[in-house]
């Protein structure tokens, strides 16, 4: 059972990770990434819920808490990325290369 | 035996909806799709007995970071909703990818021997409260800066400046503007 | 006269002409006067004078040798010392030079009268450097302290050739006399330090397994300073400096440097027969060599130097051939006879402002002293019966004999009678031939050019008759035959002068002038000039830019070129940044999958 | 009393006269340049005092001071001065100050200058009296860094015509321009460094990693392998400062671009470092390693000796002429160590010191030259004597010595090297060292007929006056130290026979330590 847990956790975190390397807007990618933090989540919990131990959900919190401010800095930088772009393709915005 | 049964409906609900949520066309679609995921997950939570987390999940991730997305998909949406399709060619590459990382995992999960089960009983609200102040107090108290740094840093990104920056006139001394990008990607 | 020790003496000789040409150095308003800047040079070069006479006169009366030596250098097997070693041969030099030099500047003051001030300073400053140098060299108590004094003097020279550093040739002539000396001098280094390192010290009298290469380098010395064959190109050229610095450097004093040191080295130098043989043959070789050119010389100050050159091979045959005696004593008479020569044809040029001697016919009439004292001079070169010249060359000339060098006194006594020649075809057409436009109002020289005269030109006719007492001050015994040698050589000059009148007061036997024409063509060409020319600038200075060239564009750029493949490799490495997301995170990917294989396949 | 903190007042003198000029920004042009002096003069006052203070028939080190810095590593700044450190520091001291002097007709920035200027100094005083490695390397890094900035700023362009088989390195490389010889200068040099700081780390760890203090890493004996490969490195890495064979290229390009102190400093007395460093290091704390490789670092140093003056005989540029006479002379410094003789060893701390005095009057010199004729193209130039008499005197001087005439420090020295290589176990290195002073005296007088003697100075050069005020007394003070050197060397020789006479054991087991010390 509890390995099921884990291997679901796996798949979600690839097919989070799958998201992230096809998504062209860049709020697609913000998704594809919730979505891995998420597995990781249920990895925590499981692992909590085998050992009996609190810990295990204090960290799915803390993961959840870094997981959203992450996102509202993943947002704001997309607006700001539009905002100058008008657009928020992440293939053609390269002014960043070497 | 009544176990697996949910655990088997949490899962698939969870994978298809991630599926979707990966391969939508339309954002909003994928957006919706992505609140499915988390609103299972927080049901798979329950199946753990980590009741406390469900609602928090719920609360959280389904009320907070879906409108977030929402907001994000309506703020920089200018074409008509329709998502055009990923780039046909890296999509095998990625798909690869992903399954050569999910094989990567799979195999250690199943190869690592798990470490003997604690005790039973569910974790109470009460265990996870008294745990927060005492084992992990720094990164409790460390966890509040970080909130207040995001918020205060997310309003100074986005916030819009006091005079129109779209226009070229507006433009103020020292702050290097990066050439306006056409819709075709050449620079202005 | 204040009682004062002969040491006391000595260092009065050394130190005066060295404070003077300090003070002149360091008070730069008084050497810029000019006239007081000689004044104090000659007051310093006066009591040299007179502490070198007084020290003769007292050798004379047979005081023993003094060695007074202070610490200088730490050496590696005990401390290396400077100080006076005053005995017979050093004093009688010191006073050759103390006379000499003294006349010279006393002469100058007439010969440079219209230099302007500040050059007139700064001649005297470097003669009473000269002065201080010679000194050092001629009281080395040990051949470390004559190397000093041999290279200062050879600073010296090249500073006082130099003195008209404006005209582009005489700055070439003084590079070129330093450079050939200082050429020659690796030799006296290096021999210094052998002997250092087998007798762990500098004296002459050490006795030495290592005294055959010792020698044979101290010669290749002597060669450059003492201008022999083929180092002797620097002799000529450097006629550029002003006619009393000739007389005193290039005829007397520092020239004969490269004999003092073979005299003063005699018991290093007799433990080396085979430097004895080479220094015979070269010097006989190089007294025929330079009489023959000094024959078709019309620049009376190269006819001089070349005579010099070859007066000098007589005295290094000599020296060679064990004739320490007649070597040293021709030394003494030479620096003589041959200073006056120099300062009388100073006072002929000065008369005619022209070196050539067709511009001075008959000047005899127009400059009796000088005249005179020149004729004095010339008879003594040549070697005239009665004249110091006549006992000296004698001696030589004996001692080479008795040596059994049959070849080296052929050639010295076809000398002989080149010598007389050529002395006599001088006399013949610029004092006595017929008078050029040029000497129309040519008139004799003040005072102070005319007392020097005399006062050389006394030792120049006595000298040889004090003889006797001079070689007991040198420890050696001296009592007058006249063998076969001396009969043939004086029979020869005689023949010289009187084929020279015959040719040029008679104008007869013109004929024998062609005899001369492949000797002059030898001369004009420079062959050997041309030769060490070659040597330094297609050896040395090619040598020095392929040195240069491979070190810029082949070391140099080996540098360069690491500093060009990290630039190269820098702008490689850039493209990998493509600016595009999603590649950086195909490569965090790969990384993950790339550790997970790894560890996967080395699990612990 | 004021002597047991002698030493690091002569090391923090020019130190603190830098923090001064940084913290007073008003402190402009020739109140700058006072201050500076202040601080120069103020370190040479305490290089004499070190001279006076100390005692001869003692030896050894003396006027110790200790202060713990890293006590965990045996880390400390534990500075004494021995035979050689009282002749360096005269050395440093009066080039310094003359290097100020020097510098009193520069106008732009003239006080970052100074700052640098007197940072770089004061680490070279560190290196000469410390007796830890650790702060030993620190110092050296102090004197060696300041110098990009120094060339980069305040250095002039050089022009370097492209060719030879590796000609495409121009593309990417402006050689000669001023920014690349400042960076090809620290690049080499700190590549120098890296391999000190790999042998320096080797040493500490295998003498039981408790100290960097000499005492204990000098009396170690290091295994044998160890010091076999960590004697090259300190030998190639001091060696690059030094002017060793294939790392010389830095100092022509080096050196021409520089500004005036700056390359009177650096040729003067910082390429003395490198040799020191050799010496002091790489020798005495590797005895096997030294004995081993001795007989390569004699050649090489033959071969520097040579190849300096040959390339400079060739060169038109005069501040290339003196950078490879430099390295040429370095080379005598480097085949006196080489010679493990008590007279080699005196010879090459000795031509440390003549060489500095010499390359600082001549670079002075050449500063002046450029200064006034805004050129350094030899065959533009002549007849300068005209214009500037006492210049010319004093590059004569100058080029008298560096061909070791005897009367002048020049000679003493080589003279002393010579002597020792000729004892030494290969007696051939006199010969092309001999050989070597030949060819520098063919160059520097030719130089000196060049530029200063023959006819009147072309048109092309007006306002060409004689030296002023500042720049007399640095002439003028080199000059005499020249001179003073030349005529009585045991001024300084007797310190430095008594420090050899203790080194030169440890090096060379049963050498001849007999030095005959003066009465």
């Amino acid at each position: 059972m509890m390995q099921a847990w884990l291997i679901l956790a796996a798949a979600l975190f690839s097919l989070g990770l799958f998201g992230l390397l096809t998504r062209r807007n860049a709020v697609g990618i913000l998704l594809s990434v919730e979505l891995m933090a998420n597995a990781v989540n249920v990895v925590l919990v499981a692992f909590g819920r085998w050992h009996g131990v609190a810990d295990g959900q204090v960290f799915a919190l803390f993961t959840t808490a870094i997981t959203v401010a992450e996102a509202a800095i993943g947002l704001a930088l997309v607006i700001l990325l539009y905002r100058q772009r008008q657009d928020v393709l992440v293939d053609a915005a390269t002014e960043m290369r070497g | 035996m009544m176990a697996w049964i949910a655990f088997g409906i949490v899962a698939a609900t969870l994978l298809v909806g991630a599926f979707r949520v990966v391969t939508a066309r339309n954002l909003v679609h994928a957006v919706l799709w992505l609140g499915l995921t988390l609103a299972m997950t927080a049901a798979g939570y329950v199946l753990l007995e980590a009741t406390f987390l469900a609602v928090m999940q719920l609360l959280l991730y389904t009320g907070g970071v879906l409108t977030l997305m929402l907001f994000g998909i309506m703020l920089t949406r200018r074409v008509e909703g329709v998502e055009v399709p990923n780039e046909a060619a890296n999509r095998p590459r990625a798909a690869a990818l992903a399954l050569g990382v999910f094989a990567l995992f799979t195999w250690a999960i199943l190869n690592t021997p798990l470490p003997p089960a604690g005790p039973g009983g569910a974790v109470t609200a009460q265990q996870i409260g008294h745990s927060f102040l005492t084992d992990h107090l720094l990164a409790f108290e460390l966890l509040s800066v970080l909130l207040l740094a995001v918020m205060v840093g997310a309003i100074a990104i986005a916030r819009t400046r006091d005079h129109a920056p779209a226009g070229q006139g507006g433009h103020r001394p020292g702050r290097r503007v990066l050439p306006k990008v056409n819709q075709k990607g050449g620079a202005a | 006269m204040l009682e004062l020790t002969p040491l006391q003496w000595a260092q009065l000789a050394l130190w005066v002409p060295l404070l003077s040409a300090v003070v002149l150095a360091a008070v730069w308003p008084l050497r810029k006067a000019g006239g007081p800047a000689a004044g104090v040079s000659l007051v310093a070069a006066t009591v040299n004078l007179a502490a070198a006479a007084v020290l003769l006169f007292g050798w004379l009366n047979g005081a023993e040798d003094v060695r007074h030596t202070a610490p200088w250098l730490i050496g590696g097997q005990g401390l290396i010392e400077l100080g006076v070693h005053l005995d017979g041969v050093s004093v009688s030099m010191l006073l050759v030079v103390a006379v000499v030099a003294w006349g010279v500047q006393v002469f100058s003051l007439g010969y440079l009268a219209d230099e302007p001030k500040a050059g007139f300073g700064r001649y005297y400053t470097w003669q009473s450097l000269f002065l201080f140098s010679m000194n050092s060299l001629v009281l080395a108590p040990n051949l470390l302290q004559l190397f000093l004094g041999w290279e200062l003097v050879g600073l010296c020279s090249y500073l006082l050739i130099g003195y008209w550093f404006t005209k582009p040739s005489a700055a070439k002539a003084a590079l070129k006399a330093f450079w050939v000396t200082k050429f020659a001098d690796m030799g006296l280094l290096l021999g210094l330090i052998v002997l250092y390192t087998h007798t762990g010290g500098f004296e002459w009298t050490a006795t030495t397994t290592a005294a055959t290469t010792v020698t044979l380098l101290f010669f290749l010395a002597v060669m450059g300073k003492s201008a022999q064959f083929p180092l002797h190109i620097w002799l000529p050229d450097a006629m550029e400096g002003p006619t009393p610095v000739s007389a005193l450097l290039h005829a007397a004093t520092m020239v004969a440097a490269g004999v003092f040191l073979v005299v003063r080295a005699a018991p290093l130098f007799a433990q080396a027969p085979l430097t004895g043989e080479v220094m015979t043959w070269i010097g006989a070789f190089t007294a025929l060599f330079a009489a023959s050119i000094a024959v078709v010389q019309t620049d009376i100050k190269k006819v001089l130097a070349y005579s010099t050159c070859s007066q000098l091979g007589y005295m290094v045959a000599a020296l060679g051939s064990g004739a320490v005696l007649g070597g040293y004593f021709h030394l003494t008479t030479h620096a003589f006879f041959k200073a006056l020569l120099f300062l009388a044809a100073g006072g002929l040029i000065h008369a005619v402002h022209s070196n050539e001697i067709s511009h001075m016919g008959g000047l005899l009439k127009k400059l009796p002293v000088t005249g005179w004292t020149f004729i004095i001079g010339a008879l003594a070169l040549a070697g005239f019966p009665g004249f110091s010249g006549f006992f000296s060359k004698d001696l030589i000339l004996e001692g080479v004999a008795h040596q059994g060098q049959w070849v080296p006194l052929a050639m010295l006594l076809v000398g002989a009678f080149l010598t007389a020649f050529y002395m006599g075809r001088v006399v013949f057409i610029a004092l006595l031939g017929a008078p050029s436009e040029h000497a129309a109002h040519a008139h004799e020289g003040g005072g102070s050019m005319k007392l020097p005269l005399l006062v050389l030109a006394v030792p120049a006719l006595a000298l040889g008759f004090f003889a006797g007492p001079v070689a007991g001050l040198w420890g050696h015994e001296y009592h007058f035959h006249l063998g076969w040698v001396g009969l043939t050589a004086s029979a020869l000059g005689l023949a010289g002068i009187g084929l020279s009148w015959v040719m040029f007061a008679k104008g007869g036997a013109q004929g024998l002038l062609a005899a001369f024409a492949p000797v002059g063509a030898l001369a004009r060409s420079g062959a050997v000039d041309r030769l060490w020319a070659t040597g330094y600038r297609q050896g040395l200075q090619v040598l020095g830019g392929a040195i240069a060239w491979l070190d810029r564009y082949v070391i140099d750029a080996l540098m360069n070129l690491i500093g060009y493949l990290s630039l190269a490799l820098g702008d490689r490495l850039r493209a990998v940044q493509t600016g595009n997301v999603r590649d950086y995170v195909y490569a965090v990917v790969a990384g993950l999958l790339l550790l997970g294989a790894w560890g996967a396949m080395f699990p612990g | 009393m004021l002597t047991d903190h002698l030493l690091s007042l002569t090391v923090a003198a020019p130190f603190v006269a830098a923090v001064v000029l940084l913290l007073a920004p008003d402190l402009k042009g020739a109140a700058a340049k006072t201050v500076a002096l202040m601080g120069a003069g103020a370190s040479l006052l305490g290089a004499l005092a070190v001279w006076i203070n100390y005692d001869l028939s003692q030896g050894g080190l003396q006027l110790a001071e200790q202060y713990p810095l890293v006590p965990a590593y045996g880390i400390s700044l534990h500075l004494a001065v021995d035979g050689w450190g009282v002749a360096l520091l005269l050395l440093t001291g009066v080039i310094i100050t003359t290097g100020v002097l020097a510098t009193w007709t520069l106008e732009h920035r003239e006080r970052e200058f100074l700052v640098l200027l007197l940072v770089l100094v004061a680490g070279v005083y560190g290196v000469f009296v410390s007796q830890d490695l650790f702060v030993f390397f620190l110092f050296y890094e102090i004197a060696v860094l300041p110098m990009y900035l120094l060339i980069g700023i305040w250095g002039s362009e050089g022009k370097v015509e492209r060719g030879g088989p590796l000609g495409f390195v121009w593309d990417k490389l402006n050689i000669g321009g001023r920014e690349y010889s400042a960076m090809k200068l620290t690049l080499m040099l700190l590549a120098g460094s890296a391999a000190i700081l790999v042998a320096m780390f080797a040493m500490f760890h295998a003498a039981g990693g408790k100290s960097f203090d000499f005492s204990v890493l000098q009396g170690f004996d290091y295994p044998e392998h160890t010091q076999l490969w960590a004697f090259v490195l300190l030998w190639f890495g001091f060696g690059s400062l030094g002017g060793v064979f294939p790392f010389h290229t830095w100092s022509p390009d080096g050196h021409a671009a520089a500004p005036t102190a700056v390359s009177m400093l650096h040729a003067g007395v910082l390429m003395k470092l490198g040799a020191f460093g050799v010496i002091r290091i790489g020798m005495m704390m590797l005895p096997d390693g030294a004995a081993y490789w001795v007989p390569y670092v004699g050649a090489v140093a033959v071969l520097n000796v040579v190849w300096g003056a040959l390339s400079a005989m060739a060169q038109k540029d005069l501040k290339y002429i003196i950078a490879y006479s430099s390295v040429s002379h370095m080379g005598v410094v480097m085949l006196g160590a080489a010679t493990l003789t008590a007279d080699g060893w005196n010879g090459a701390i000795y031509q440390m010191v003549a060489h500095g005095m010499m390359t600082g009057l001549f670079f002075g010199l050449v500063g002046l030259v450029y200064h006034r004729a805004h050129s350094r193209w030899v065959p533009g130039m002549g007849g300068f004597a005209h214009a500037m008499p006492g210049v010319a005197a004093f590059f004569i001087l100058a080029g008298l010595s560096s061909l070791g005439l005897p009367g002048l420090a020049g000679f003493v020295a080589e003279f002393l090297v010579f002597l020792g290589a000729w004892q030494s176990a290969h007696a051939w290195w006199a010969i092309p060292g001999i050989i070597g002073a030949f060819i520098t005296a063919v160059y520097v007088l030719r130089v000196g007929r060049d530029v200063f003697f023959g006819q009147g100075p072309p048109a092309t050069f007006h306002e060409l006056s004689d030296a002023k005020g500042s720049e007399w007394a640095a002439l003028v003070a080199l000059g005499v130290c020249l001179i003073v050197l030349g005529v009585y060397p045991n001024v300084i020789l007797e310190f430095i026979a008594q420090a050899t006479s203790e080194y030169l054991p440890l090096v060379v087991k049963g050498a001849a330590s007999g030095v005959a010390v003066l009465p």
